[in-house]
């Protein structure tokens, strides 16, 4: 049946992470972005009340076994959260500890020993990251095409090239690689590794200034030489040698994007909501109750709340989906696509209404320069419109 | 819990609007608007398969069928032709009025009529503050009320046998009233309408100083105007689930069209210009088909936002319908403008459509109000 | 010196044909797109005052003498007459008497002695109109692919193929017609050729019925063994058979653009300014003069001013850039694109602001219905943006 | 006649302007916006060439150059970047005040200290009709004005040796005055501005009790109300070209990435998705260019539309502002987002501009107002 209600689950970790974004993130997000860092004490104090980005709770994987019920909810969970998360700022939540955007490829592609090897480190006893690095300096967003080759050696790979745009990739403990072992096999030639940090050959090269999202690391990342045992081949060797096995880390990549997507569009959600709700609260503390500019900020605001609405349903849709192990490469493509574009949108339209106090430091103008890379990272708006169009034109056996 | 699956029963009602939006509403758009009806064996039809009265409660016979059926059937229905479906005959926007009424409080005379008569209803509503100046007037005097004037179009207005009117008489109070054409009487104008919905015999109403018996009457003031509130958010989602029919026929065609039609020795898809406008039609259609559902089960709910959310989505359905079918004209180029194809009948439908269901801008900011008005500021559902 | 002053030329035509536009084209507009057709009385009348759609007087050819002066200003003078022609109605304008779409091309191309034989034919005894057949049924928007053939015969050529989309096309005394010699060839081998209304093998095999324009005839072309006498082939045999000269009907179709695009802008601005002209004086008689329906307006009344108005400024570039003999191709693209996605959007919105009542047989609907194919003819919208983005790269060395 | 060929002059003054913006204003920027002032040496520079006093009157040694020149100037200073020029010291926004006065007009005092020092104005007006309260108020009491409390962000503010304000006095009488840093006294708060035109030294200006002579009072009333609406005519044109430079700038930047990097094996360039978003942007441009143009020129001619071309002039360019900027991030995809890039700080200046110079939608319903009230209805120019 079609219904548009919250869980008792739902609803309680709604309640719960927005708790915690309204009296832990939002007071520091200011000061966070300012100092280009996010303060190791707190780290280390949410940390020990084991609160992370739970990323890793998003999966395709069939043998996760629901709850009590036997219902699967662990998407639709994950979206809800990551909006409060955002809302109360999106480069701290992307700072929290935990597997990040690298738990679900280990999550739907690693081997029994490698989930357990790589995901149960998150303790409580320090602050621990994961990262995911597909980004390179000449691919952008063809991921078909990576170079950092994987040359196959005695007991292991060696990892040669650099990784650009990774998140959380100076401090994570391991990042999932994307490395070819030939690039003339193109997508079939894809591998992808955990590389742990530390490892010799592999190295953080640069922390990049960005637009925004100032508080959360963005690092190159360097390998050259750098051996890695086949244990840390995700999915290990056996998985690419199967007959037949189409299996590639391109795939990898690609069923990733299924599960991150609707992760990233729930950030900006929460971000537009966050510029929506503090810009109207300004509003009705100050505005004239009638007269052309409350019309005008009445427009403005119905307009917003529509945008965020439907982008908010769009991206539980994808993560319903793949909570019924329905394949949902196209929805979790399209919130991915709305939920970018709107979330600019609602800022700048956020800043209009403000006008000139927008420049006094509220947190509005921060959210504009955080939100514009939710239309970049994770595939460009333009990937997803391709993602989009593909899924469309399929029944007429045409590759766009 | 979220979850975005149709039931069982609505699975099987849809498969049937399906099969007989696609074939046979599709087959007869075109014949019917040419004649500015619809063809009486596909009302016939459509009576038949019951898609005419699942608004109606079931005092009147009707399915009283829930809005989140409702509105999947009727993008069903649409997905063959949105001027045909508006032309069908029956309680029209009407139903819905009588809906919120509920079963006791429709009149005898009138709950009579609708159950023994193919009764059609025209619903003419001049209540809200509008642009310019009403041209329908509604006077009291000696406790009587008489209407002159004439109202804007109204669908079925050509062919209705009972008019449901609700306009503000000349002391302010909101009335609302139905009128019986063997009773009442009343002028049709037809509109020299060659925009779209040409089918859905849309007319102004002339009064020439007509009265109406007390009894006539369904609701005065408060009430009346708490009935239009609630049949209106009604009527939106129902509409806009209409619109959203047409959308996606609109994308079908298109995406046939391009998938199909070569240029540059390439297929029309190859090219990003042409899939990238694909990608937002789908994206477009699917937005609305959520909002509209949204608002429906609100609705169904009675959920506090539903009229809100009622607004939200007829502005996205007016919006997207106006897009989409924009585009699959621009899409099918040269095609999309002659009347060989479907499409250029479906851009003029939708346009006749958003202007006869209320401006864009309108909704959003009724809806603004609103949200200016709350003092719980949260986008939250 | 930059300036946007009509000279006085411009000035008088411009009241000139808007004086006509309103007092006789406006009032039979409706009757007209009921009827389907221009009345031939009317047409015989204007035909009589020596009213035509003159957009020969648009043209690149450097031995245009200019006014006495010296200063061409044809192309400023079309562009300026036409809005105010379209502003009458846009269907009735382009069943105007005249060269029309067919003009330019052989005022471009064609030899002294065709253009004495076609171009001097439009007299005042009756009304006689030309016209331009490009577009097929299997090409659409891409005129390097077209199928229509010319096979070479003693002298002169056998044309078949088929031609859709012709406005005019069924009454015109001569139609211009691209054919190829040999489609293996591209652009290279299309030829333009006159045919005249009559030749044995030329047929009007339809008349189509469009979403508008309804009073303007558009037909279908069959052309079966057409012979077409070597007098007639567009330019001349020679031209073609230059060394080196890159010369084909592909060229002329182009250059033809260049001169029709800002024409055909020009409607749709005309049309535009019509819906925008006659809502804005049913608002101001009947509207609140203040309150949320004025702001509404108001809002909505700028917006397309500004629209208008933009898309007139870069019409008139390209037309001014056309009478100075600079190369147009991008203005006289993105004055196409503009006005006719601008067009659109401002009936729509005109629409909008009429309600309801826009149902009841205002002119508003009607244009509303004629001025899509505006985006779509003399190519789309897309096609535009391809010529611009051409320019745009051209430095770059990259063909897109 | 209509023409778009500038004079010889002005294609002379413009490729200078566009050999420093491009060169020397490009290089510089990012140090600019790091240090929140523009380094000394380029303000010489660009003091030597003389494009800080093109709007200012000739009796105060300015060039008084005409719009539609300065407008070709500016587009070409700024396409080095915005923010940079924005933080040019002089006159700013006031030098249109200056301008409009008139010679005579000037008090000799101001008129000496202008001439004579190296001033800079900063310009707060607070008298429209505001969507909040105004914090800044003047009071009047026994024919003396006092200021009191904090004004709106305001650009050059916090280097401002002069101020010109505009306020309503409590009586609701437009009042615009000069204050002067030796005598009057005023408290500088920098905004904590991480948006964008760091180095733009916009600040809130704060006034506790203030006070200022007879003398300091350029204009009161009506006079007052058609100098600042006379001002802002020629403000929003001036700015509307600072910002085209920067939209041509991104294009430029945009259209050389996507030339020459490749994804898939070809040029970005290739596809449509990136090409027509490219084509969008110089039309964008085009349009904004012949806005400016024209406003420029009927304000030089004293043309009776010249506000009215300035008010839609500005709601072009802030939304084409916005639109180019952003598609030029979108377009070099993560290196849009990055700092060794400029495009992203042209975003980030490209919006403080916008929301440091008006509402889009204010210009609209300004514009809108003044259409309903012509009884000319026509729109031509």
């Amino acid at each position: 049946m079609i219904s548009f209600e919250l869980s008792e689950q739902q609803h309680q970790i709604r309640e719960m992470t927005h708790w915690f974004a309204e009296n832990e993130i939002r007071p520091i997000s200011l000061e966070a972005d300012r100092l280009g860092y996010v303060p190791e004490d707190w780290l280390e104090k949410v940390n020990q009340f084991g609160i992370q980005l739970n990323t890793s709770s998003i999966s395709n994987s069939k043998n996760e076994s629901g709850n009590k019920k036997g219902v699967r909810e662990g998407n639709r969970m994950a979206v809800i959260a990551t909006e409060e998360l955002a809302w109360g700022d999106p480069a701290i939540a992307l700072s929290l500890p935990g597997a990040g955007l690298g738990g679900p490829p280990i999550q739907s592609s690693g081997t029994q020993e490698q989930k357990e090897r790589f995901l149960t480190i998150f303790k409580n006893d320090k602050p621990r990251w994961g990262a995911y690095a597909l980004t390179e300096p000449e691919a952008g967003s063809d991921a078909s095409n990576i170079q950092t080759i994987a040359t196959k050696v005695d007991g292991g790979y060696l990892i040669n090239g650099q990784k650009i745009f990774i998140t959380n990739g100076g401090r994570a403990s391991w990042v999932v690689v994307f490395a070819t072992v030939d690039p003339a096999l193109g997508r079939a030639g894809q591998r992808a590794f955990v590389i742990e940090k530390g490892t010799p050959g592999f190295t953080c090269s640069r922390l990049v200034e960005k637009m925004g999202l100032r508080a959360n690391e963005t690092a190159e990342l360097l390998f050259e030489d750098c051996f890695v045992p086949i244990d840390n081949l995700l999915g290990g060797e056996e998985m690419y040698e199967k007959k037949n096995s189409k299996r590639s880390g391109f795939q990898t990549a690609m069923q990733t994007f299924d599960s991150t997507r609707p992760i990233v569009a729930s950030m900006a959600i929460g971000i537009a909501r966050a510029a929506y709700e503090y810009t109207l609260e300004i509003v009705q503390q100050g505005f004239p109750v009638s007269g052309k500019y409350h019309q005008m900020a009445a427009e403005m605001f119905a307009e917003m709340e529509g945008m965020i609405n439907a982008a908010r349903l769009v991206t539980w849709e994808a993560a319903w989906k793949a909570d019924q192990g329905i394949p949902n490469a196209k929805e979790a493509a399209i919130c991915k696509a709305v939920a970018g574009k709107m979330a600019l949108d609602v800022c700048a339209k956020s800043l209009e209404l403000l006008g000139p106090i927008g420049l006094e430091g509220h947190i509005v103008e921060k959210l504009f320069r955080d939100v514009k890379v939710f239309d970049l990272f994770e595939g460009t708006n333009e990937i997803q419109h391709l993602v989009i169009a593909r899924r469309q034109y399929e029944p007429y056996g045409i590759r766009v | 819990m979220i979850s975005f699956e149709p039931t069982d029963e609505e699975k099987a009602f849809t498969e049937v609007a399906y099969k007989f939006g696609g074939e046979d509403i599709r087959r007869s758009a075109r014949e019917n608007e040419q004649k500015g009806f619809v063809h009486h064996e596909l009302i016939d039809q459509v009576n038949h398969l019951g898609f005419l009265t699942m608004e109606e409660p079931e005092s009147l016979d009707g399915m009283q069928l829930p809005l989140i059926s409702q509105v999947q059937i009727l993008e069903a229905l649409c997905y063959g032709d949105l001027g045909t479906v508006q032309g069908f005959p029956g309680l029209g926007d009407g139903a819905s009025v009588l809906r919120v009424i509920g079963d006791q409080q429709i009149h005898e005379e009138q709950r009579h009529f609708v159950k023994e008569n193919s009764c059609t209803i025209a619903f003419a509503e001049e209540v809200a503050e509008e642009m310019a100046q009403s041209r329908l007037k509604l006077t009291k005097s000696n406790n009587a009320y008489m209407l002159h004037g004439k109202s804007e179009p109204v669908r079925l207005g050509n062919i209705a046998t009972h008019l449901i009117i609700g306009i503000k008489d000349d002391a302010g109070e909101t009335i609302l009233f139905w009128l019986d054409k063997s009773r009442n009487k009343w002028e049709v104008e037809t509109c020299d309408n060659r925009l779209g919905l040409r089918e859905a015999n849309i007319a102004n109403l002339s009064f020439d100083e007509a009265s109406f018996s007390e009894n006539q009457i369904i609701a005065k003031g408060n009430n009346a105007e708490k009935i239009l509130q609630l049949a209106y958010t009604r009527i939106y989602i129902l509409q806009a689930a209409k619109q959203l029919g047409l959308m996606v026929a609109a994308l079908d065609y298109a995406t046939e069209y391009t998938a199909t039609r070569k240029a540059f020795q390439q297929p029309l898809a190859k090219f990003q210009g042409v899939s990238f406008r694909i990608a937002q039609m789908v994206m477009e259609i699917k937005m609305v088909r959520n909002h509209i559902w949204q608002a429906a089960k609100a609705t169904d709910d009675s959920h506090s936002n539903a009229e809100g959310y009622a607004l939200s989505t007829m502005f996205a359905a007016h919006k997207g319908i106006r897009f989409v079918t924009d585009s699959a004209v621009q899409l099918l180029g040269g095609h999309g403008y002659v009347q060989e194809y479907p499409v250029e009948k479906w851009m003029r439908d939708a346009q006749a459509q958003v202007i006869l269901y209320g401006r864009e801008r309108e909704f959003l900011t009724r809806r603004g109000d609103q949200i200016l008005a709350e003092t719980e500021k949260k986008v939250m559902s």
